[in-house]
């Protein structure tokens, strides 16, 4: 048995609108920052426990699309970045 | 070794009393559990002599009531003004949590919240302001206690020093009031709640970094709305069952205080054993799961063999749950882990710190202002314009926006509709009147008759709706106790206090004092708080929108 | 009597107003524990509002995980009764893909408590068949509102649409405040007409659409 | 002029409470999933307008550090992922 840890970056789909990011544009533009396409996303971590990268990767992919993300909203990118021995 | 009082800030003759009352040295863990106790946020060293004077009606609970037929009224206000200059989001939100566990504790479900707050008036005073309402509102919210009335105040006085104190109300059948005591030895400890971390441990007492080597852990604690809620339904559960005998919740000095003071009252010991606590962090050390300040927790004292059942309701509501000592026959606290006792000590010391009281004169800056002349000289017109437009007298809606004020589906007067809100005691034609005030101008200029007035200016509040004032509860902001001014204006706001509640016959139910306020260059004004609550019958109501035309506006008194 | 189970998650915090509301509106109402798995003998069920597993991660997410929502899908697709979802109730709906479209935050990015004006857009629903009234006045208290679909043309064709905001409060597209799905057997909407159900919290108009799913239930 | 795409990580410091992180844990475990240390971030991407990447990386750490992250309970990792010539 191993520990994976995982790292899902997710971000906003094209053309949903970032009512938060816009917001924080408007404000540091207004403090007269060249700032632009300021978008917040979400960065979630975990570790799971299994066998083999393979299983722990089939389970980290299963966590991030049925129950971190709203597919309908959401992109994600997932990355494996530390296995440790148990 | 030997510094590490003073370090912790304890007082010389502090360290003599702790020797005489050991009968030896207190050891390390000892000097920890006395600095956190000693704090003035724990052991009110200044203001406790002064305190007594209050006409109080209830003594050594959690948060006094009133009562409305057969119903306990319970309400408390607590001040969480220090960490919301620190971290304003986060300070106002574990406010509420801590000001509504204060009311749960004694077993009654939290119906309304109430905000008083004072801001200053610089760029940084914006970003607190907007960090404490939406604290407010994030946590509140949340956990579903409408917030339904309160005041916004804005003055240089506070730059820097917000003054954030937040008010809740419970209600429960007075014979299923909860206490705090715990009456008989050999009954259980039980921690009921989220994990213990070391939120807060550097707070009030734990000024140096030095002390623990490892710096830069950050002490602020943060709210968990969830975990709160589910508090809220756990342990109202939890009271219901029979064998359950008490409730505290863990506020300042969490565990230590909570189980030290619940034994206390009942005249008991107790022993705490350290390797049941649910922890958040690795590596803590004893003082820190003593003296934690984790936020959504609480301490039951129950009958052996009832572990199960609260067990289930832990789970159920997705809390942590342990065993975490019991009460013992004699006075003694006993701090035990891996079977070794690291201290015993008699409570009554531990709990009782040293007073600190002393008499003062009155100030000069009062001769000063009563010899000063005002201009009377100006045009009405623009004056009047003038005021309309404050930012402390226009229309709050932007704030109390913000906030749930009908979850509960009980609240009869909402804010910005009357000068206090009301909110319906179901299946009865009653409900609570309520309101919060303060004046930190009148009470700098006279703090006795200043004090008087907010009292007044209270129940003006409650006699408007049409409400008859029951009692009060107090929030005493004032600056550096060591100062004789401070500590004059102080006694001065306690004897007007008292003499108000008096005249009207309700008493003080509790109440709470946040010293060491400070601005940049000075202390705050000196700023008592009052809220009060009253009864009104609900058909009797009266509310402040003009109704009909043509009806005539009278004026009373002059 | 016409039977409504007022679903309770963990954070949930308005099912105690439903359940007034609901007795008001003259239906048999109890609570069902989100564990719970037997919901089929009951009319109506409502999903009230709140902030269930405190709305972490996002607004209704977690709470599409609780044993007693694959039952809420059974009970749609069965067409035992309706679904009345409200506030955090719509949430849960959209996030469990019962109801199309998301919720995110309001634009002005704050929580909003007030009364607020609705339209009655499709009047041919068991919830609103017997609604008289054009425009109803009910509280909105929600910091994630902002109802957002890609497929706007969608909902608009096939008469999806329950209620439109008179002025849009959290910037909800196409001012949508509620939405049917296709079998009309589940409405979400975020105003809460459980908080104006009697005239002692405002106008009672809420009342309305209670009375309206009530009737519906019992002329079926 | 040239444009640069900056990538702030933001995570809580250790100790830190995370309500988000441990309820969305306990939800997963209940599901089964051997899941464990789940905790949130964020992330924020925005575009800067400047000379060359030493004034604008300059920029995007004070941006970040002054009204992006919270220093009181927050760390975070900026990283310039893309320059574009305009
Ligand atoms: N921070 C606040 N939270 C909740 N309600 C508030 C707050 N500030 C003001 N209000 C509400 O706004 C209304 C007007 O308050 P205020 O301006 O203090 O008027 P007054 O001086 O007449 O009491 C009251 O109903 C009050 O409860």
């Amino acid at each position: 048995m191993k520990k994976y840890i995982f790292e899902v970056l997710i971000t906003l789909k094209n053309g949903i609108l970032d009512p938060q990011g816009l917001a924080t544009q408007k404000v540091l533009k207004r403090m007269n920052y060249p700032i632009d396409n300021v978008k917040f996303g979400k960065l979630i971590t975990f570790e799971i426990d299994a066998e083999d990268i393979k299983k722990a990767e089939d389970l980290a992919n299963e966590i991030t699309y049925n129950s971190l993300i709203n597919p309908v909203l959401e992109n994600y990118e997932l990355k494996m970045l530390r296995e440790i021995e148990i | 070794m030997n510094n590490l009082y003073l370090e912790l800030g304890l007082k010389d003759f502090e360290y003599e009393k702790i020797k005489k009352d050991l009968n030896r040295e207190p050891n390390e863990l000892e000097m920890y559990m006395y600095s956190a106790q000693w704090s003035e946020h724990c052991g009110y060293k200044h203001s406790k002599e002064l305190l007594k004077k209050l006409p109080k009606n209830i003594e050594n609970e959690n948060a006094g009531y009133v009562l409305i037929d057969d119903y306990a009224v319970v309400f408390k206000v607590e001040s969480h003004n220090h960490p919301s200059a620190v971290e304003p989001y986060q300070g106002a939100a574990t406010g509420i949590g801590g000001i509504v566990r204060d009311v749960l504790a004694m077993g009654a479900r939290p119906v309304a919240l109430l905000d008083s707050l004072r801001f200053g008036i610089d760029t940084k005073s914006k970003n607190i302001f907007e960090g404490v309402v939406s604290g407010i509102s994030g946590y509140g919210n949340s956990i579903g206690v409408p917030t339904i009335a309160g005041e916004t105040f804005f003055d240089e006085f506070y730059n820097t020093n917000p003054l954030v104190n937040v008010m809740c109300v419970g209600l429960v059948k007075k014979d299923e009031l909860a206490s705090s005591r715990a009456k008989e030895s050999e009954k259980l400890y039980v921690y009921v709640g989220s994990k213990t971390g070391r939120d807060g441990i550097h707070g009030a007492s734990f000024a140096s970094k030095k002390l623990s080597g490892k710096d830069d852990r950050p002490s602020v604690q943060v709210g968990d709305p969830f975990s709160e809620k589910n508090l809220i339904e756990a342990t109202l559960e939890i009271l219901k069952l029979k064998g359950v005998l008490a409730c505290q919740d863990m506020g300042a000095a969490g565990i230590l205080s909570s189980s030290s003071e619940m034994s206390f009252k009942g005249n008991l010991g107790c022993e705490l054993y350290m390797d049941n606590v649910p922890l958040r962090e690795e590596n803590m050390e004893v003082w820190e799961i003593l003296l934690s300040e984790s936020q959504e927790r609480m301490l039951f004292l129950v009958e052996s063999g009832k572990e199960k059942e609260i067990k289930k309701i832990a789970e159920k509501y997705f809390l942590d749950y342990a065993v975490i000592g019991k009460t013992i026959k004699g006075k003694n606290i006993r701090i035990i882990k891996d079977g070794n006792v690291l201290s015993e000590m008699p409570i009554s010391s531990l709990v009782d710190a040293p007073s600190m009281y002393r008499p003062t004169n009155t100030p000069s800056y009062i001769k000063k202002i009563k010899n000063k002349k005002f201009e009377s000289n100006f045009d009405l017109k623009s004056a009047f314009y003038k005021v309309l437009r404050d930012i402390n007298v226009v229309n709050k809606s932007w704030v109390f926006e913000q906030y749930d004020y009908k979850v509960g589906t009980n609240t009869l007067i909402i804010p910005g509709k009357a000068d206090a809100s009301v909110i319906w005691i179901k299946n009865t034609n009653k409900g609570i009147a309520v309101t919060i005030d303060g004046n930190g101008l009148y009470s700098y200029i006279d703090p006795y008759e200043g004090s008087r007035n907010i009292v007044f200016e209270a129940a003006r509040n409650l006699v408007a709706i049409g409400a008859k004032p029951l009692g009060i509860t107090d929030n005493m902001n004032f600056g550096n106790p060591e100062d004789d001014m401070v500590m004059w204006q102080f006694e001065k706001s306690i004897d007007g206090i008292s003499n108000a509640c008096k005249i009207l016959n309700i008493p003080v139910t509790g109440g709470n004092v946040s010293f060491y306020n400070e601005s940049e260059k000075k202390a705050i004004l000196p700023t008592p708080v009052i809220g009060m609550v009253g009864e009104v019958e609900i058909n009797k109501i009266m509310d402040m929108t003009f109704k009909n035309v043509t009806d005539k506006v009278y004026l009373i008194g002059k | 009597m016409i039977k409504a189970g007022i679903i309770v998650f963990p954070g949930t915090n308005c099912d105690r107003d439903a359940e007034f509301a609901l007795k008001m509106a003259g239906f048999d109402a109890e609570y069902i524990w989100h564990d719970f798995k037997d919901i089929m003998k009951y009319n109506l069920i409502f999903i009230p509002g709140g902030f269930s597993y405190g709305d972490y991660l996002r607004a209704g997410a977690l709470a599409k995980f609780s044993p007693v929502m694959r039952e809420v899908e059974k009970y749609v697709e069965e067409n035992r009764g309706l679904v009345l979802g409200v506030c955090n109730g719509f949430q849960i709906l959209t996030e469990s893909g019962l109801l199309k479209g998301t919720l995110t935050k309001n634009k002005s990015l704050k929580f909003i408590c007030k009364d607020i004006d609705i339209k009655v857009i499709n009047r041919k629903t068991p919830f609103s068949r017997y609604i008289k009234k054009e425009k109803l006045t009910i509280p909105i208290a929600h910091a994630e509102g902002n109802y957002y679909i890609e497929n706007y043309e969608y909902l608009k064709g096939n008469n999806l649409i329950a209620f439109e905001y008179i002025n849009n409060p959290n910037g909800s597209i196409g001012n949508i405040a509620g939405i049917y799905n296709e079998k009309y057997n589940i409405l979400g909407m975020m105003p809460h007409p459980e908080r104006n159900s009697v005239k002692t919290f405002g106008n009672g108009d809420g009342l309305e659409i209670l009375m309206s799913i009530r009737r519906s239930l019992e002329n079926e």
